[in-house]
């Protein structure tokens, strides 16, 4: 069966995924252990997947039998294998972590909530595994189309910001088809090893530049990079915990995926690098995107999930301004980065969601006296904090320390003044948030905190608290397995060519 | 904001028209699009799947997983508008609307209170006068609407159409039927449990096949392992798996039209219609 | 003289498809209407299929069915020439299904946000929102 | 120099970092108090066991991971961390008594809280002291400063608050601002990040304004050192409690930083390559000021805390000036300081807390006559603050005695100008309150005549760390061997 | 190709585009974009994609106008532009 496992990743949650649609008609309690399996089996196939990766390299599988430039075909190899890994075990533990919080929100679609999760684990996977440019156009949009399903069921400014995420993702998925067409038009294949191998011939059209500026700006767009970021923070912020602790790690970086394949394995390096000259402008624009994501983050005031997204939006300025410092330094922390802030995403997401399920809230007037109220949740939550910040030995440090290290060997230093500024930001940004957890609202009589009666505990259920806990020491093991990591994986993800 | 639309509009349309210079002459047989791989899907189609229809061929054949997951996206699209729009109503409305058939006389009437006489029948909030027309000549067309959506899927293979054009025509059909009676004539042919459930059987039909093939020891999709299972050449096979698979999208894109139509038309209340 | 006529039309197809794409990015924009902006979107998204389609077309071919198809057995010799190039119709047939799921979940999402603010008037809506 | 792999000072670390669960899970405060005990001892024997086979001149290494190319979270046990490690360890039981006579004495509340992150605090103290590069070393340093937030805050007033911002933006500001690039650049610049005999960035060819700007950025980078203009943290984390305090002050915080000053001056930089270059004197001038000011603004104290503050900003200055001489004597003299030091100021911290635990007074005005109502505790401080300043039959007079010997030997007299001022100014505050404790006139004298000493757990730590400072004096064998051994290693000499 | 005929679907194509974005009555907006739909139609008949042409005329002009009308006849038919 390992044969069939890069079909399996795919097409067991989207059979999965319609049975529990009919099941959610029959029982709802069906749904969860389905689902559950399906996401499993994936996890399951794709660690297996990587695995075979390593021993025999690039995999291809011919969907139909038909051989490449005709068929679709399914390439997985280092990069894919990796983001795969990932993707799918941060569903899986989400899946479990929310299993609560889903019930109890949507007790009467259940059914649906479930079935939309797993398609859009299946638009994930598929975008990742995929080899054919247009194969990818389709499951962004059962991606996207899910996602709004998903963002519209939180509260009640939800569907608007969920419609205005669907205005934009729609311009970016279309963007993202027409630099297609522009492509199909010059070299009349949609397969990406092949346009690659009809490219160098081109380089000089016109055309091509203009389906790579097309293409990059519609997967811009649906990332979130700066000056498009503007749909994603209410997205994200009035979501339903469930959605958003699955969206928010996983969307932007299978985005951030899309473009470092573009760029490697579509228009190849010597392109997009060499031939256009554009390298340092968007490592600039990344610059801007940082900082403008750490300062939107400090000014946000009022809820912990809000300012999260702002995060997100700066972490997406790393990626990009790594993946386009055009050296393998850079690259690497782009694409360790990928895994790290998809873990990190989940991890403090995982912990909103837990606070949401107990106190109703992500406001910051609802997280006073958390630290006792809730020890384990922050517990897990200074984790990925710290992981956010960059501080060894948790991953985000030594992502982050692959991408100054680019910079600075691509003598880039505003991107690595832009990263410190950033983590200086994150440190400001979560002992804020700290300090209104650990700080207790003061009572008048000065002096030591015994003589308040502080809120007894009230923790989260335990199966919200051992994914959590999972995800907790998943950052601190990649992060001691970084050197395997870049030297088994991903350094076989970027092709030689690039120094 | 009319602004920023207006220079991203402009900064976009020039990109375009300047890369437009470079393509291939229009309707040009010799550009690259027209010269590299469709030359294969035009000449190879009638001898690797024997289906004449070479777009029908290469949508559900040579791209059969892209039709998959376009199948995938309206599916979940459906799923998306019921879960975003359909609400359970746990209490009863406390009064209806009726008409009195033989008089004409509509009528608020509450729960329970409705006399023990066929004569009363239930209407919308909404609701015109019938018009004898448009209810009969709708009730004349519909089955040969379906009829024809039904030769649309089954001969995609020999003229345009297929699954996804037959499945939008019978499900429009089924929605002429509730704009020109109602929602709840449809939802008593058509409940919405079974709507739902078709959805996904649709789609279930069409993975189903190419998970069959791989139990079968092929690739995903392949439908030449069918032939084992249909006693016929691999390339008949193909033949019949196309059609399979057109069936499964014809009843998916049915449901789903009707479905996201009767939430949308409803508000998710499924109780009143147009 | 048709040679002229026929660069003209072939321009000014690719020139509408343009227009056709920038009428919808700026309504997607620049519109204040949720629905109006949905309208925009679909003129977008079809005037993508056109750009494909008009991909496909060549110079004195006929449709993507082959003739002599009926039966199994009637193999003639098939000229690609004869034929218009069937994959970007292949595609865009996956493409306009995603349109019309993408328009059925917008609005669906409409809708709700109708029930909630009573309006589809954006600047309505912001103001609706800033006063709370 | 030969080297061994051993697990040993990964243990050391993880012995009081896997005790938290145990400390959390411990329904009884007397359960909790045992394991801490137990921690501390298991910590202490680890740490001597390896002792025997540093004092042969043998390392002990060992690698956890390879996390970036040529760079690993790896643990290497030479004679300047063995140094530093059995203070810090040594030091650990006698707070934890400590502590539980303080934290009882005053029924503070969150104990399980302050024993965790006590035990969190020790296990990177010794991770400094035993890391074998930079990044290591980094990691730990980190986990020092995030562990220390909730014990520097402890009372979760508004006071304290306000302190913990300063903190954390002193320490993790300048540890992400300067050390993240200056690690960085040094690493692209060597490939490694490996503490060497003589510095890896010695070779690496870099041109004298960028080592000086490394020298900078990491000097400074490491703001626990308390370094002038980076000190201010210091004094406003006295809001902390008392044994807090005392292992900040004494042992752990300010200590690592120190320590992570001179790892940096002499592993990273290299003596050579500071001397070529002449940095020393610049650092000598910091180091310089820093005593200077930080002695001048000690005498205008009234607060007995804030006083041993500004003290200790004078007195870690003395190690970082030591090793700034670049001569052998001098350095030996900076390194033993380390342990001089700790065991003199943590004296003094326990009697403060011991004075406030008894009596609820702060303030050295408040404290005339306390000699007569704690006479222990002021001997002990009376023992300890003659271990600062530096005079017989003290620890604190080794380390000095070195110091001066190093600048005669570097030929810098202006630094014997800087050691004799600041032992005048040293004395100048501590002997004035000492004499007020016990000699004042009775109607001077704000307690009753009757001795009312504190709790015995607060009692007797003090008693035995000031004995240790004089036990010092005579028998300061491990300690200068050990820096001596470092220092040879280092020059050759 | 009958090239008059194509441009003036064209330019027709462009027209009743405009128009339906900017009619001020959401209902005429939607049955614009039902004729935009059919034009569009009618131009990939005229290009020989009858496949396309096929579904857009179900879907397009068909399924999508009826969603449209559903969807205004639940919200309100009023706009500002």
């Amino acid at each position: 069966m390992s044969h069939n496992y890069p079909a399996l990743i795919v097409v067991v949650p989207l059979l999965s995924a319609l049975v529990i649609s009919v099941a959610g008609w029959v029982n709802k309690r069906l749904c969860f252990p389905i689902a559950f399996a399906a996401l499993a089996v994936a996890a399951y196939s794709s660690v297996g997947l990587l695995f075979r990766v390593l021993d025999e390299g690039v995999i291809v599988y011919k969907l139909g039998g038909w051989d490449p430039p005709m068929g679709i075909a399914y390439y997985v190899d280092h990069l894919n294998g990796l983001v795969l890994t990932v993707v799918s075990v941060v569903a899986l533990l989400n899946l479990i972590a929310s299993k609560k919080s889903i019930e109890e929100e949507f007790p009467e679609k259940t059914g649906p909530f479930y079935t939309l999760y797993i398609l859009m684990v299946t638009g994930l996977l598929g975008i990742v595994v995929t080899g054919d440019a247009f194969n990818l156009y389709v499951l962004l949009e059962i991606a996207a189309l899910t996602g709004y399903g998903l963002l519209a069921m939180g509260e009640e400014r939800a569907p608007l910001a969920s419609l205005n995420y669907l205005y934009m993702g729609t311009i970016g998925a279309c963007f993202y088809l027409l630099g297609v067409g522009y492509l199909y038009i010059v070299t009349g294949s949609l397969n990406m090893v092949d346009i690659a191998g009809i490219l160098p011939s081109l380089y000089q059209s016109k055309a091509v530049l203009a389906a790579f500026i097309i293409c990059m700006v519609g997967v811009w767009l649906k990332m979130a990079f700066f000056p498009l970021h503007a749909w994603l923070p209410n997205a994200y912020t009035y979501a339903p915990s469930a959605a958003s602790s699955l969206i928010a790690p996983l969307v932007t970086k299978v985005m951030i995926y899309v473009m470092i394949r573009l760029i490697l394995t579509v228009f190849t390096p010597e392109f997009s690098f060499n031939v256009l000259a554009v390298s340092d402008a968007i490592v600039w624009l990344a610059v801007i995107a940082v900082v403008m994501g750490a300062i939107l983050a400090l000014a946000e005031r009022n809820n912990l999930k809000k300012m999260l997204t702002y995060i997100i939006v700066a972490e997406v300025g790393y990626m990009v301004g790594g993946a386009w410092l055009g050296n393998r330094t850079g690259m690497t922390g782009a694409i360790l980065h990928i895994v790290n802030d998809a873990l990190m995403t989940l991890c403090v997401f995982l912990v909103v969601g837990n606070i949401v399920y107990k106190v109703k809230g992500a406001g910051f007037d609802d997280l006073k006296g958390l630290f006792r109220k809730m020890p384990f949740t922050m517990g897990a939550f200074v984790v990925g904090a710290i992981s956010m910040i960059g501080v060894p030995p948790t991953c985000g440090f030594f992502s982050k320390w692959y991408l100054i290290s680019g910079a600075i060997q691509a003598g880039h230093y505003g991107f690595m003044v832009a990263l410190l500024f950033s983590s200086l930001v994150n440190v400001v940004l979560f002992f804020r948030v700290f300090e209104i957890c650990y700080y207790e609202p003061f009572s008048d009589h000065h002096g030591h905190g015994h003589d308040h009666h502080p809120e007894p505990m009230d923790e989260a259920p335990l199966s919200m608290l051992v994914p959590l806990y999972v995800v907790g020491a998943i950052l601190v093991l990649v992060g001691l397995y970084t050197g395997d990591i870049v030297d088994q994986i991903i350094q076989f993800a970027i092709p030689k060519g690039l120094v | 904001m009319k602004i920023t639309g207006l220079i991203v509009t402009i900064l976009v349309g020039g990109l375009l028209i300047y890369a437009a210079a470079d393509f291939p002459a229009w309707s040009d047989p010799n550009s690259p699009a027209s010269t590299y791989l469709s030359p294969h899907f035009i000449e190879k189609t009638m001898e690797e799947t024997s289906v004449p229809n070479i777009v029908t061929a290469v949508l559900a054949d040579y791209r059969s997983f892209d039709t998959m997951f376009e199948t995938t996206v309206i599916f979940s699209a459906g799923v998306a508008v019921f879960i975003l729009l359909r609400t359970f109503r746990r209490k009863e409305p406390e009064a209806r609307h009726y008409r009195h058939v033989l008089t004409g006389v509509t009528m608020r009437i509450k729960e329970g209170k409705l006399p023990p006489s066929d004569d009363f029948e239930r209407i919308d909030t909404l609701w015109t006068p019938p018009d004898l027309i448009i209810k009969t000549v709708c009730r004349l067309l519909i089955p040969f609407i379906q009829i024809f959506g039904l030769y649309v899927i089954a001969h995609g293979h020999h003229s345009p159409g297929g699954g996804f054009q037959g499945g939008v025509i019978l499900g429009a059909s089924i929605i002429v039927l509730a704009i020109s009676h109602n929602l709840r004539t449809v939802v008593k042919r058509m409940s919405e449990k079974l709507d739902a459930v078709l959805c996904a059987v649709g789609v279930l039909i069409y993975a189903g096949t190419g998970a069959l093939c791989l139990l079968l020891g092929l690739n995903f999709m392949d439908y030449s392992a069918l032939a084992s299972v249909l006693f016929v050449d691999p390339i008949m096979a193909r033949s019949h798996g196309i059609l399979i698979v057109e069936i499964g999208v014809g009843i998916a894109v049915m449901c789903t039209m009707v479905w996201i139509y009767s939430n949308v038309s409803s508000r998710g209340r499924y109780e009143q219609g147009l | 003289m048709s040679d002229l006529i026929s660069i003209i039309v072939a321009n000014y197809n690719y020139w509408i498809y343009i227009t056709l794409m920038m009428i919808g990015l700026y309504a997607m924009i620049a519109k204040n209407n949720l629905v109006k902006k949905i309208v925009g979107m679909n003129i977008f998204q079809t005037a993508i299929i056109l750009f494909y389609v008009s991909i496909g077309v060549k110079k004195g071919a006929t449709i993507p069915i082959l003739q002599h198809g009926h039966g199994h057995g009637a193999h003639t010799v098939v000229h690609a020439v004869d034929y218009v190039n069937p994959l970007p119709h292949v595609l865009m047939l996956t493409a306009i299904v995603v349109g019309v799921a993408t328009l059925g979940v917008a609005l669906a999402l409409a809708i709700r946000v109708y029930d909630r603010y009573n309006t589809l008037e954006e600047d309505e809506l912001l103001a609706q929102i800033r006063e709370k | 120099m030969e080297t061994i792999t051993s697990i040993k000072p990964l243990l050391a670390v993880l012995v009081s970092l896997l005790i938290t669960p145990l400390l959390i899970s411990s329904k009884a405060p007397n359960v909790r108090e045992t394991w801490t005990f137990v921690a501390a001892a298991v910590k202490f024997l680890i740490v001597l066991s390896m002792l025997p086979t540093v004092l042969k001149g043998t390392e002990i290494v060992y690698t956890i991971a390879e996390v970036v190319p040529g760079v690993a979270i790896k643990f290497r046990v030479d004679a300047l961390g063995m140094l530093f490690a059995l203070v810090a360890s040594s030091l650990w039981i006698i707070t934890s008594a400590y502590s539980i006579g303080y934290m009882r004495g005053l029924k503070e509340h969150s104990q399980t809280r302050y024993f965790c992150f006590f035990a969190l605090a020790l296990s990177a103290t010794i991770g400094v002291a035993f890391s074998a590069n930079l990044l290591t070393l980094y990691l730990f340093y980190e986990m020092l400063s995030f562990a220390t937030y909730p014990l520097v805050t402890h009372h979760q007033d508004r006071e304290a608050r306000s302190s913990g911002r300063k903190y954390l933006l002193y320490i993790v500001g300048t540890s992400i601002g300067l050390v993240l690039p200056a690690m960085l650049i040094s690493y692209n610049l060597t490939g490694t990040l490996e503490f060497g005999k003589q510095g890896f960035l010695a070779g690496a060819g870099a041109s004298k304004p960028l080592i000086g700007l490394l020298l900078v950025m990491l000097v400074f980078g490491f703001a626990k050192a308390a370094i002038m203009p980076l000190h201010s943290w210091l004094p406003a984390a006295m809001v902390a409690p008392t044994p807090v305090s005392a292992l900040l002050h004494a042992v752990a915080v300010v200590k690592v930083g120190v320590f992570s000053v001179v790892r940096v001056l002499t592993g990273v930089f290299g003596t050579d390559l500071l001397l070529s270059f002449n940095f020393g004197t610049a650092i000598i001038l910091v180091a310089s000021v820093t005593i200077l000011v930080g002695s001048f603004v000690a005498l205008s104290q009234d607060g007995l805390k804030r006083l041993l503050a500004f003290s200790t900003i004078a007195q870690l200055s003395y190690i970082v000036l030591g090793v700034g001489l670049l001569s052998p004597k001098g350095m030996t003299g900076g390194m033993v300081h380390i342990a001089m030091h700790a065991f003199g100021k943590i004296t003094l911290f326990f009697c403060a807390g011991a004075i406030f635990v008894a009596t609820g007074k702060k303030n050295i005005s408040e404290m005339v006559g306390i000699g007569r109502r704690m006479p222990v505790t002021m001997t002990a401080f009376f023992i300890a603050s003659l271990s600062i300043i530096g005079m017989p039959p003290c620890g604190g007079f080794i380390s000095k005695w070195y110091l001066v010997l190093g600048s005669l030997e570097a030929h810098q007299m202006p630094v014997l100008f800087v050691l004799l001022t600041s032992s005048l100014l040293n004395a100048a505050y501590f002997m004035p309150f000492v004499y007020k404790a016990f000699f004042c006139v009775p109607k001077e004298a704000m307690f009753e005549n009757t001795v009312q000493e504190a709790p015995p757990f607060c009692v007797v730590p003090l008693v035995i760390t000031a004995l240790i400072s004089i036990v010092l004096l005579f028998y300061p064998q491990p300690f200068l061997r050990l820096a001596s051994m470092m220092v040879q290693g280092i020059t050759g000499v | 190709m009958i090239w008059p005929i194509d441009l003036a679907i064209l330019t027709l194509v462009v027209i009743v585009g405009i128009g339906a974005l900017m009619v001020k009555d959401l209902l005429g907006a939607a049955i614009l974009f039902g004729a935009y739909s059919f034009m569009m139609c009618l131009l990939w008949t005229v290009m020989g994609a009858v496949d396309v042409a096929f579904t857009e005329a179900s879907v397009g002009a068909g399924v999508s106008t009826v969603f449209f009308v559903g969807a205004v006849f639940r919200t309100s038919r009023r706009t500002k532009d």
